[in-house]
């Protein structure tokens, strides 16, 4: 059946609350607004005040709130209109959340999930479109997760609720509508995905397009156009940021021997810096018969007007061109 | 007709001060119909920009401040050009007063070269001579207001900063650090609290523990104006910048109302009632109880606030349409602006990993 | 000598509330040998972890408690041990209160393996049994620790959350956001301010526009209790517990003082005189001042007190003693802990890039 | 003549607020109490009020207003008493410094330097130890130093407070005591360091070796090490790391074929990751004879014990043997 991502991250949301009394949602307009992008719509009428809970607009005070919760045994799930505003509540995810379990020696576990719409949404100007995937996922004791699809969405949310550790989850509001097709065993109320690997979208032998979240869409595409081509891509969805699955990563380079990575945050010490520092210090890094390219936001504040945002953030065609730059072929 | 008028406005309340602003405000023929104007303007712009938003030209955010125009208005003329503001997002009715023509406003809203910052700001992000956005995250621009006024006593100018923010953004954290700070420095800021009654899709009392907005500077005075009513409005500004100049900071809470959603997005239905709605603009509407009272005493005919409209309908058509035909920002402007004056080699990297562009 | 005295303590000041806590206040012997036990314990460890600084046994920061012994003894005799706790890095006393031995704590501090965070949490990030730190961001236990009243609420399960904070810290916007919170949600909260006259070196008029702390939740209740009469804040937590279970948050400003620097290469006496410091310990000392209540009532006598002076030396001699035999952590130590349950072949990054750690 | 790290940031800082009156220091304890480490010592007493400013414990909001005060036209230098406190006010600095020039098409500048000890000091626990290096360095708009010795603290702090953008300085509380040998030049109060340029430290062709910060000392070290076994390392102070010096780097990798980057934050998405990036996307990076090596902080939140601490942060042996196994010796 087709499901799409809003659905899958609400059935989530739901199952979840319904299966473990001590998980609740909590954030801005989650509750009788249904929440600001709808992913939690309905939950409120079914679950109740105690369980699906709306909170003031001070990012802060409720990250901190969520995370003591944890700390005293609940497991909250902690919704940030957009992760932009995320960034009001860092300290509370970095020195509170991620590194309270090691400071106390294991003795204070931080079971919580901060989640929202993560990167650029569309024409919402330079302070609404940032990604922060690089950020968190820089940060030990946290887990990061970066979906594409409905069964992402739906698979790796439940794992995250259920994981004992905080976890960053970046939706992408541009993809809430999108329908995916789902298996009966995503359907299911038992579906997980284990967190920590990658999932190989489309296998190819000539060069390797490593993404994640809504750019992995794009990936695919450029895929598909490059295939009439006579180029077969690899196209790896990340799904996890932290830990991130070098592994899959290595294996598919070793096989292709060119890369590609894509992505809609900045240049700078992102996702695509790390995979190819990951590579570039493996023994393999010898099997890459060109340089690696990087896909990805463009380095600049993003602006409102449609052209110049439009030319911002990967398109396909900035991948289809990448590709054809390391294959060197025209 | 009258050469001026007094008018009777609603006493404000007051927290921590012995004596507010005046009940009875005398106000010129050539002011009332400039209010007017004005307030009429921002009305019809907010309609034209609410349009273009269905008709998919705006895109994005658009958050509408019809319903709000007699504290933009109320305030602007109470203060000079010399003076700062400083306000959140729903920034079209405040960027207009501050100097930016209803083309440069709807131009911007459009994504147009000739917008007001070229495009590159859109809704949120409009700037003009001190006046400092137009700024998306909520809370964030009252630090920033508290700093514009730290200059103006830095430099001693005689000026003084309005730092607005809504009944939402009231209970950010950074508030309550920017009044400590702004108290102990006696900066001088008049922060107001634009009050709609909602903070997107949540009511007042769903979000404040207090909703006496003018008293939650704690230590810092306050009073709460009718913000329906632009000569109040004007009224207490008036008195507000004389007093924050020589004593430091004060906290206006300015009782309002949103007429459209937070954003388009939004119907503003769920939450409240359309009678609710409609209730206020029967009763409470700025800019129909302005003209009543400019009606019943005479300063100003039916005839010469129709001949106003007429105008404004006028020059926003005529600027809505010279927004649509403007042609919108090269993609070159993209890279600029990044930093000022770069260096002359600086180039910025594109979506493109092989190309990068000139930057100036 | 007596079974039980009754004292006068002095009245709280009063924020928003009808009646405060009671001023005559019942103690009974076993009592009072308890509590003056525990607070020379916290003196003793805390002159003790002084000198070991000095002797550069402890490293980094090292905040003492010194002077503000009564806070934590007295809140913890009205609470128990299913109630929970949060503070700031100035931590031991609080971490020894809560059920962490001596040892424990200095074994921490000198980074040992016994330490009760295995030495990896240090001087600010200690834990027990519902005492949640020892946290190093000023500010930051405030909404943490309205969280855990809201698991104590959620989980109705009676218990409340005393969340401390300093003077310093009482600025910090956090604070206001967890209070507004807070109170919307009724969280069984006692806030805390413990007010010891400085945060770092800057005096409270000097960062604090209202130094009322106890005022400062401004629609919060409060009130200000004589933080070095360990009588006065058990009776005002007693009062607070019952309270905040009926009703929702309450704000207690305990007035104390630390006589140490800041934390270790503080001298202290840049900012404030030697002579306020000799005042405070000769007229307001919270251990002396007790010692005399004692005396006056009977309820204890000198040699009793001597005896258990004569304990608490001992103790903490020998706890330093084996603190300081005690082995460090090994090195394998340092890559557990970072995630609960890691998966069977999680391994971790050192800073030797071709060595990977396991870590449990 | 000799100057400490300290008084080479306290002559920057007191030549400027000499030198323009717009220029003005503030934040917590850096008055009357000369700076938490001192690095203000006497300008209080010089200045007085106006210009060197004790703030409250409100990084959010101090950090607010001097963005406010830069808006409309001082030139502020905002002290974070460290870089870990930053994260309260984070947004404001991102969201507010860095994005407001290019949201207002070039009408608004925002002159401000954001200044304080970054990364980790000695035993204080996980919560105070974080290097911020690679977030700030993200975000365009924004420039990022981090300068290693007293010419540099002295040079590059001067050029941050004249430049008319936003500029992120991370210095180091380790350092603050350590003299360096400083020039007549550098000791003139025209000194400035022209920002974006890195600065080789040593020459050498057998290895390149980048870092920034405390630990171009452990390079310096190790180089001096190993050229006692024939290997000479080049060593490239970075100074700044947005906009970074590609060119210096790639150039000398061209010459060494062997790349090993140094640094104390975490290794995921951190500075070694952009490096790696910036030559293996390069058309040099077929001149790397083996896999680039990045010494790192461990992937972990900072212990306490002086052991556990020692271990957590790149130590010059880890250096050397970084180099050895880049080299293929022993
Ligand atoms: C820090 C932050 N959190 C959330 C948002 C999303 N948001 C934008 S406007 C808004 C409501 C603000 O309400 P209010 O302050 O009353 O202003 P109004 O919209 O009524 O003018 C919210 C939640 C944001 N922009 N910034
Ligand atoms: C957010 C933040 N800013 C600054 C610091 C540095 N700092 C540590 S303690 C302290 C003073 C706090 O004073 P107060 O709240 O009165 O507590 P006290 O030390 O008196 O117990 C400061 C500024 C910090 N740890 N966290
Ligand atoms: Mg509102
Ligand atoms: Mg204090």
């Amino acid at each position: 059946s087709q499901l799409t991502v809003r659905d899958a991250l609400n059935a989530a949301i739901d199952e979840e609350i319904k299966r473990d009394d001590k998980v609740f949602l909590l954030g801005e307009e989650v509750a009788l607004y249904d929440g600001a992008y709808k992913v939690s719509r309905g939950l409120h009428k079914t679950y109740g005040d105690k369980r699906v809970i709306d909170t003031p607009i001070t990012e802060m005070g409720f990250a901190g709130i969520a995370v003591g919760a944890a700390m005293a045994g609940l497991k909250p799930i902690c919704e940030f209109m957009t992760f932009n505003f995320s960034m009001q509540a860092i300290d509370q995810v970095i020195n509170s959340a991620a590194k309270t379990f090691y400071m106390s020696a294991g003795q204070v576990p931080v079971p919580i999930v901060f989640r929202g719409p993560n990167g650029a949404a569309a024409g919402v100007g330079a302070q609404h479109s940032q990604c922060f995937a690089s950020w968190y996922s820089t940060c030990p004791g946290l887990k990061v997760l970066s979906p594409f699809s409905s069964e992402d969405c739906k698979g790796l949310l439940k794992a995250a609720i259920r994981d004992p550790n905080p976890v960053v989850f970046l939706e992408n509001e541009i993809m809430y509508g999108t329908s995916f097709e789902m298996s009966d065993e995503a359907m299911s109320e038992d579906f997980v995905i284990p967190i920590g690997k990658a999932k190989i979208e489309r296998q190819g032998n000539h060069i390797t397009l490593v993404s994640h979240s809504r750019y992995v869409g794009h990936c695919l595409e450029a895929a598909n156009e490059l295939a009439g081509q006579g180029v077969e891509c690899e196209v790896i969805n990340l799904r996890s940021i932290r830990p991130m699955d070098e592994e899959t990563i290595v294996k598919s380079v070793m096989k292709t021997n060119h890369l590609v990575t894509v992505e809609g945050g900045w240049p700078q010490c992102g996702i695509g810096s790390e995979i190819c520092a990951r590579v570039i210090e493996s023994k393999f890094f010898n099997y890459l018969d060109a340089p690696v390219l990087r896909v990805t936001g463009a380095d600049l504040p993003t602006p409102y007007a449609k052209q110049l945002e439009d030319n911002s953030f990967p398109q396909t065609h900035n991948i289809v061109g990448a590709v054809k730059k390391s294959l060197n072929i025209s | 007709a009258s050469t001026e008028a007094t008018f009777e406005v609603a006493q404000c309340k007051l927290h921590k001060l012995e004596q507010g602003p005046a009940t009875t405000v005398t106000c010129t023929r050539e002011d009332a119909l400039k209010y007017y104007r004005q307030m009429q303007t921002i009305r019809r712009m907010e309609t034209t920009a609410g349009n273009l938003y269905k008709s998919k030209q705006i895109r994005g955010f658009c958050h509408l401040y019809s319903g709000q125009e007699a504290c933009c208005v109320g305030m602007e003329n109470s203060i000079t050009p010399e003076d700062s503001v400083i306000t959140a997002y729903r920034a079209h009715g405040w960027a207009y007063i501050r100097g930016i023509s209803v083309h440069g406003v709807l131009a911007e809203l459009i994504g147009k070269k000739t917008g007001c910052a070229q495009g590159k700001g859109g809704s949120m992000h409009m700037y003009a001579k001190n006046f400092y956005g137009g700024n998306g995250i909520v809370g964030a621009q009252v630090p920033l207001g508290a700093g514009i006024a730290f200059t103006q006593k830095y430099l001693n100018n005689g000026n003084i900063c309005i730092t607005l923010y809504g009944d939402g953004a009231a209970n950010q954290g950074q508030v309550y650090e920017a009044f400590n700070i702004a108290m102990l420095w006696k900066l001088p800021c008049i922060f107001v609290c634009e009050n709609n009654g909602y903070g997107m899709g949540t009511s007042v009392e769903r979000a404040s523990y207090s909703t006496d907005y003018y008293t939650r500077g704690d230590y810092m005075p306050g009073l709460r104006v009718d913000g329906m009513d632009v000569l109040a409005v004007k009224e207490a500004t008036r008195f507000a910048k004389d007093y924050v100049l020589k004593n430091g900071p004060l906290l206006i809470e300015c009782a309002t109302y949103r007429y459209s959603g937070h954003s388009m997005s939004d119907p503003g239905t769920s939450y409240r009632t359309r009678e609710e709605i409609q209730e206020v603009r029967q009763t409470r509407d700025p800019i129909t109880s302005f003209k009543q009272k400019l009606l019943e005493t005479n300063l100003v005919t039916e005839d010469e606030m129709k001949k106003i409209d007429q105008d404004v309908r006028k020059e926003v058509t005529e600027s809505e349409k010279l927004a649509i035909a403007d042609t919108g920002p090269p993609l070159e402007d993209m890279y600029d602006h990044i930093y000022v004056q770069p260096e002359a080699d600086f180039k910025v990297r594109t979506c493109d990993p092989v190309t990068m562009v000139a930057s100036r």
